[in-house]
């Protein structure tokens, strides 16, 4: 066996040998970072395949019409944008690996964050070893901004705990005597609505507002007849539901099948979708349901008549179906081109100092950032008036008066 | 070490399967240094016997002494490292491993000798040489034992229950299916270690090879012992002569 | 070999070279590790996910209650995080070792969700469902891969070590004689457990190196990647699969093979849909044409030519031929 | 106490469709000795056919079932024909790593057609209930236990009853005697695995009733489907409706009473606990593998 053992080692050696040869022999990029009149290529690692895969695709379509837009009036400063996508699987170990081959591999000028704040962090991580700035538009849950990371730019009006806040707003708005006397907060376990539905727990606490329940639903969860069976036997005046879209209609289906009837239903994430909410629980079930966003394609927005009209004139389709998240990304897009005005230069470390100071102005409303990338501002109320979502809060933007209580399902 | 009486003694063994009874009160006993013959007709529950003996089945009741001792649970690793091995029907051999290697892996040894850094230590290797040399099969060494034809495994299987240097070996149709050079061949080898002072107690189906080995020979039939003496005793009892032919 | 993957990173390499060279190490070692249990063994296990999930959240969990600091201190937490782990798999070996064959793979797999049930549950210790942040080194940009490159390299070769013994000692027989034939072994006087614990502490010990290591690198875990019991769990067997079970180098060269493949499509094919589908294919492909590995198909075909292989065919023939002459041939030999 | 009654009521109704999904696990485990790793998927197609059936010929899911089962078991058919025969070397092994391949697979064609997005059907009568002494009994819930059960009684009668049911019992008891009494095995294994995806062809239709799904919903519905098989013990039907109960009871008590973050913890649980005392699962056989 001895003999076979050495050829063995042989083989396997020039096996490795190719695969290292393979690997190297790839072909070098043409660097770009030195010229400063070449394109501007940037970097984007986005879920095509895996978990996140449903939202990783709206993020694409975003940037990408940021990009033509910005080359159709000559780029920035004038340097063409070119963007270079690569598909990460919903996975942290293949995020790295993207990022890592467009800094040190591509060397590109520059590089945008992924869907997800869970691949958000893995991935700015490896962009602040390089200096890179991080400027990301789907990434705002608390974990990302407690890594206290200088490169990162969250570019929305709010993170995921100050968005929900508009809620506790409306809430304590109210006269004493129509405010809710006991809330329930049934919530999935996510790194985004749950710390939002705790939030807004412990305001309402605070305010003298009675918790009568509050649990945390794993997300493998596909049957919430049982949460929402609890719920209705604590009978709560409110529900505040830390949702995200599939099991936010599990919950509505649950309660009109339990005829379960609360006098005021927010849910962070699920009803903001004006397709796919209305399709997945009945559009004659919606009325009277309360969720917060940062953006819808009818918001009273500087220029989001003129994003939306673009979008509908690049991809087709109805204005309702464009996702929140391709406006976040389109605004990453446009943070970039506020720098390169306001300095004339678009290196890495200028986009960080730039802007995590001041406040700047875009389709999904002004952003302005703490030191490590937080946003400051916070959301806006919809509610489902006769079938179509509406904004109702703050007063200054509302297209109409917040409707209460919530009828009884039909 | 008690030196009178039976090797092994089984007494009143009783196995079920569901409403089968398999074994029914079977006594029986192996004297010291003879090859025992276990005979009987199929489904008399011989191989449920063997299984039970070497621990491979637990039996609803009855006792098994194995050199004076009771045994109380029998286990097919205790059995054997308390000096009691056996072979298979079909012939179990490590198919995908060396042949030396299946004799070493037999080589008993317990306790922190596991976590040596060789296989086994040079007396090892040179008894299971030895033993390969005896049964032929020592150009096969480093064959793979799946590689062997089924006569080579019966007798590799054979060789690999001495390793634990036994004092009674339990042998399962050791002739079926193999051919008479290698009936020979192990005929011979039985002899030789019989002749050493082992035991045997031997299953088999082919009446001229027990015949001419194994005295006494002990009959089963429907889970009990129905004769047992010498060769030419039970070839001319009736009732073994019924039991064969009545089935 | 192993000296030759150290000074990879010094043949001027890039970083993002390095970067793939280190997952595919991890794959390499999380192969071996596997080939434990799984190849010498023949106890298909899908549970080196969880343990590889544990220790990464064990560096997590340390970095959190112990300030070890963020510099070279980690690496030498990983191997004491290894043995703890080992530990641990002891208890979770005594239920999964009440079950062999199918069953166990399904009692492994349902070690991997109830793990990572705990992960996101227990949020006062892991941090529930966004998981644990790891304090990045601060290794310069050139130098931060190289170093865990070697940390990585590390955990293969003790594991590639390992196997190595395995091989060539006592335990190792008793595991090859597990894997052929369990109830034979115990019948040769084989105590079965040394062996299956052995290999299952052994595999978890090195998995969740592997985990520690990775940890610290990505610095961040979070439970569904910590515990994925989709591609990560059925990577490591593809791996293990494609380039041999059972053989020494065969994970190692499934690794090679497969992880900066892996890599680079879904890198450069960015915008393609059918990233899924083409792993099945190349899952299927080996499965069908491949299923003994690369090693092994190559081992076999170099073995065939050799002359001392000859003469074992050659005698094998004539004492076949001589077993049929009058003996009926048994339809199966087992 | 009411809460108590409704969560065993939902318990029950979602264990009937499980039990339906695992039987077809069962079947094949029984008749291959392989565990079918894409039962889940073939659920989750079963889903998207019921889908499509609805939203684009209005055809009600229910009667979508009349389709997702035989198109479900040229499926099955056809891969064990192509890719599972073929096994030679290690087929037991490599088998289970085959069908996980074939999950993959079946995901990405999946994704490929409908996309990643979460869908649901949402037929007139979704969100009803009957009010039966003061509970609420969905009504898709309630129908779709009924109809899984009158499935899981065809399947019996079918495997009790029948040639067909007569072969896969002689090949699951032993393969090599069923070769000798003139049973073609390899189209028994064929027809049986065909079969098993039928089942989850069924259960998928109304799977996607009941809840929403995505191509990547089966990874979660294998995990709970295996657990189920091991509960209930490998290769038994008895077992499988056992499990499934089990399973879908604890979790909607436990969801209710307590709370839902730990629903699935008392199940596995239950699992170590059979798994330390009785390896071979509640209503599974020990296997003479000893001999």
């Amino acid at each position: 066996m001895l003999s076979t053992g050495t050829r063995l080692r042989s083989w396997i050696l020039a096996i490795g040998l190719c695969v290292g040869v393979a690997a190297c022999g790839t072909p070098a990029p043409t660097s770009s970072s030195a010229a400063t009149k070449g394109p501007l290529t940037i970097g984007i690692s986005v879920s095509l395949t895996g978990d996140f895969s449903n939202t990783g695709k709206a993020a694409q379509l975003g940037y990408q019409l940021w990009a033509s837009q910005v080359n159709a009036k000559g780029g920035v400063l004038g340097r063409q944008v070119q963007l270079t996508f690569a598909d990460d699987a919903s996975s942290p170990t293949q995020v790295v690996t993207n990022y890592q081959n467009f800094i040190s591999r591509d060397n590109v000028d520059l590089v945008f964050g992924p869907y997800s704040s869970l691949l958000t962090l893995a991935a700015a991580k490896v962009a602040n070893r390089y200096g890179y700035a991080f400027v990301e538009g789907a990434g705002n849950g608390p974990s990302v901004f407690a890594a206290h990371l200088p490169n990162l730019i969250d570019a929305g009006p709010a993170t995921a705990i100050n968005g929900a806040q508009v809620w506790g707003d409306y809430i304590l708005s109210l006269p004493a005597d129509q405010r809710p006397k006991t809330a329930a907060y049934p919530s999935l376990d996510d790194p985004f609505s749950q710390p939002a539905a705790a939030a807004l727990q412990a305001r309402f606490e605070a305010a003298g507002i009675k918790t009568v329940y509050s649990q945390i639903y794993p997300a493998e969860t596909t049957s919430l007849g049982g949460v929402i069976a609890k719920v209705a036997s604590t009978n709560p005046d409110m529900v505040v539901s830390g949702s995200q879209d599939a099991d936010g209609w599990a919950q509505v289906q649950a309660m009109i099948q339990q005829k379960f009837n609360p006098q005021f239903l927010f849910m962070t994430n699920g009803p903001e979708n004006p397709v796919d909410f209305p399709k997945n629980v009945g559009a004659q079930n919606t009325q009277g349901i309360f969720t917060s966003d940062v953006w819808t394609y009818n918001a009273p927005i500087p220029g989001n008549t003129a994003f939306v009209q673009a979008y509908i004139a690049k991809f087709g389709g109805d204005p309702s179906q464009i996702d929140s998240t391709s406006a976040q990304t389109y605004a990453v897009g446009q943070l970039i081109e506020a720098v390169a005005a306001k300095t004339g230069k678009i290196d890495n470390a200028t986009i960080i100092a730039t802007l995590h100071q001041g406040s700047y102005q875009t389709v999904v409303g002004v952003v302005s950032v703490d030191q490590y990338g937080a946003p400051k501002g916070s959301q806006f109320l919809e509610e489902w008036i006769g079938g179509t979502l509406t904004i109702v809060y703050p007063p200054n933007i509302a297209e109409h008066a917040p409707v209460i209580p919530k009828p009884v399902w039909p | 070490m008690s030196v009178d009486g039976p090797l092994l003694e089984i007494d009143a063994l009783r196995k079920r399967f569901g409403g089968i009874v398999a074994v029914d009160g079977c006594s029986f006993s192996v004297e010291r240094g003879s090859i025992t013959g276990l005979i009987g007709p199929n489904g008399s529950g011989k191989t449920t016997v063997l299984n039970m003996l070497s621990g491979y089945l637990a039996s609803d009741s009855g006792s098994i002494r194995f050199d004076g001792k009771r045994v109380a649970r029998p286990d097919p690793t205790t059995m054997y490292r308390g000096g009691m091995s056996r072979t298979f029907q079909r012939a179990r051999v490590l198919p995908e491993i060396d042949v030396l290697d299946n004799l070493l892996v037999a080589a008993p040894k317990r306790g922190l000798a596991v976590w040596g850094m060789s296989k086994a230590n040079r007396a090892t290797v040179d008894y299971a040489m030895t033993l390969l040399d005896e049964f032929k099969l020592t150009r096969l060494a480093e064959a793979k034992a799946g590689e062997l034809s089924y006569g080579q495994q019966k007798l590799l299987e054979f060789a690999t229950v001495l390793m634990g240097k036994p004092r009674l070996v339990l042998l399962d149709e050791p002739t079926a299916g193999v051919n008479h050079v290698m009936v020979d061949l192990m005929t011979e080898r039985i002899r030789e270690f019989h002749a050493k002072g082992l035991t045997f107690l031997i299953v088999e189906h082919n009446m001229e090879f027990v015949m001419s080995l194994c005295d006494p020979i002990v009959v089963l039939d429907h889970g009990k012992q129905l004769f047992a003496g010498a060769p030419d005793d039970v070839q001319q009892n009736q009732l073994v002569l019924d039991a064969y032919l009545g089935d | 070999m192993i000296a030759a993957l150290a000074l990879f990173p010094f043949s001027g390499a890039e970083s993002w070279i390095v970067n793939i060279g280190i997952f595919t190490l991890m794959y390499a070692a999380l192969g071996s590790a596997w080939n434990l249990i799984g190849g010498y063994t023949g106890y298909v296990s899908l549970g080196s996910v969880a343990f590889f999930g544990l220790g990464a959240y064990g560096l997590a969990l340390t970095f959190q209650h112990i300030g070890i600091g963020n510099g070279f201190l980690p690496f030498a937490l990983v191997p004491i995080i290894g043995i703890a782990v080992a530990i641990v798999s002891v208890p979770i070996g005594w239920i999964a070792f009440r079950t062999r064959g199918l069953p166990f793979i399904i009692v492994t797999i349902s070690l991997v969700i109830i793990l990572q049930y705990m992960a996101l549950n227990l949020t006062d210790i892991t941090g529930g469902a966004p998981g644990l942040q790891v304090p990045q080194a601060p290794f310069p940009p050139g130098a931060y891969e190289e170093y865990f490159y070697w940390a990585m390299l590390g955990v293969f070769a003790v594991t590639l070590l390992a196997c190595a013994y395995v091989r060539r000692s006592r335990l190792g027989l008793m595991m090859f004689a597990v894997r052929e034939d369990e109830d034979k072994a115990r019948g040769l006087g084989v105590a079965t457990s040394v062996p299956k614990y052995a290999a299952f502490a052994g595999c978890a010990a090195f998995s969740a190196m592997a985990g520690a290591v990775w940890a610290y690198y990505l610095s961040t875990v979070y439970p569904q990647f910590a515990f994925d019991g989709e591609f990560l769990a059925m990577g490591i067997i593809l791996v293990a699969y494609l380039g041999g079970i059972g053989t020494l180098w065969g994970p190692f060269v499934g690794a090679a093979i497969l992880t900066p493949a892996q890599q680079y499509f879904a890198y450069s094919l960015g915008g393609s849909q059918l990233y899924l589908i083409a792993y099945a294919a190349v899952f299927i492909v080996v499965m069908l044409f491949l299923p003994r590995g690369v090693v092994t198909t190559i081992a076999d075909r170099a073995l065939r030519r050799s002359r001392r292989r000859k003469q074992v065919v050659e005698e094998l023939a004539t004492a076949e031929s001589e077993a049929l002459r009058d003996a009926p041939a048994p339809a199966v030999a087992r | 106490m009411h809460l108590f009654i409704q969560a065993i009521i939902l318990g029950v109704l979602t264990g009937g469709l499980y039990a339906l999904m695992t039987s077809g696990l069962t079947l094949t485990f029984g008749t291959m000795r392989i565990i079918n790793m894409a039962q889940g998927v073939f659920v989750v197609c079963g889903a998207y056919i019921g889908f499509t059936l609805f939203n684009y010929l209005h055809i009600d899911p229910f009667l979508s079932i009349l389709v997702s089962t035989p198109l479900l078991f040229a499926i099955g058919f056809t891969l064990q024909t192509f890719l599972l025969k073929p096994l030679r070397h290690d087929a037991h092994r490599l088998s289970l790593l085959m069908t996980w391949a074939m999950a993959i697979g079946l995901e990405g064609i999946l994704s490929f057609i409908f996309g990643t997005d979460f869908r649901g059907i949402l037929t007139t009568y979704q969100n009803s209930s009957w009010t039966i002494a003061g509970y609420e009994i969905p009504v898709v819930r309630a129908l779709a236990f009924l109809l899984s059960v009158a499935i899981l009684v065809g399947m019996y009668l079918l495997l009790t009853r029948t040639k067909f049911g007569r072969s896969v019992r002689a090949v699951s008891q032993r393969e090599s005697a069923a070769k000798l009494l003139g049973v073609n095995t390899d189209r028994t294994a064929a027809l049986a695995f065909g079969l098993g995806a039928a089942t989850a062809g069924a259960a998928g239709a109304m799977f996607g009733l009941v809840s929403s799904f995505d191509p990547a919903s089966h990874y979660d519905l294998i995990g709970r489907l295996l657990a189920i098989c091991v509960i209930g013990g490998l290769g038994s039907n008895a077992g499988a409706i056992a499990g499934a109960v089990i399973l879908a009871l604890s979790e909607s008590l436990v969801q209710a009473e307590l709370s839902p973050a730990w629903s699935s913890v008392p199940f596995y649980v239950l699992l170590i606990i059979v798994l330390i005392a009785r390896p071979q699962g509640l209503f599974g056989v020990r296997a003479r593998g000893a001999i």
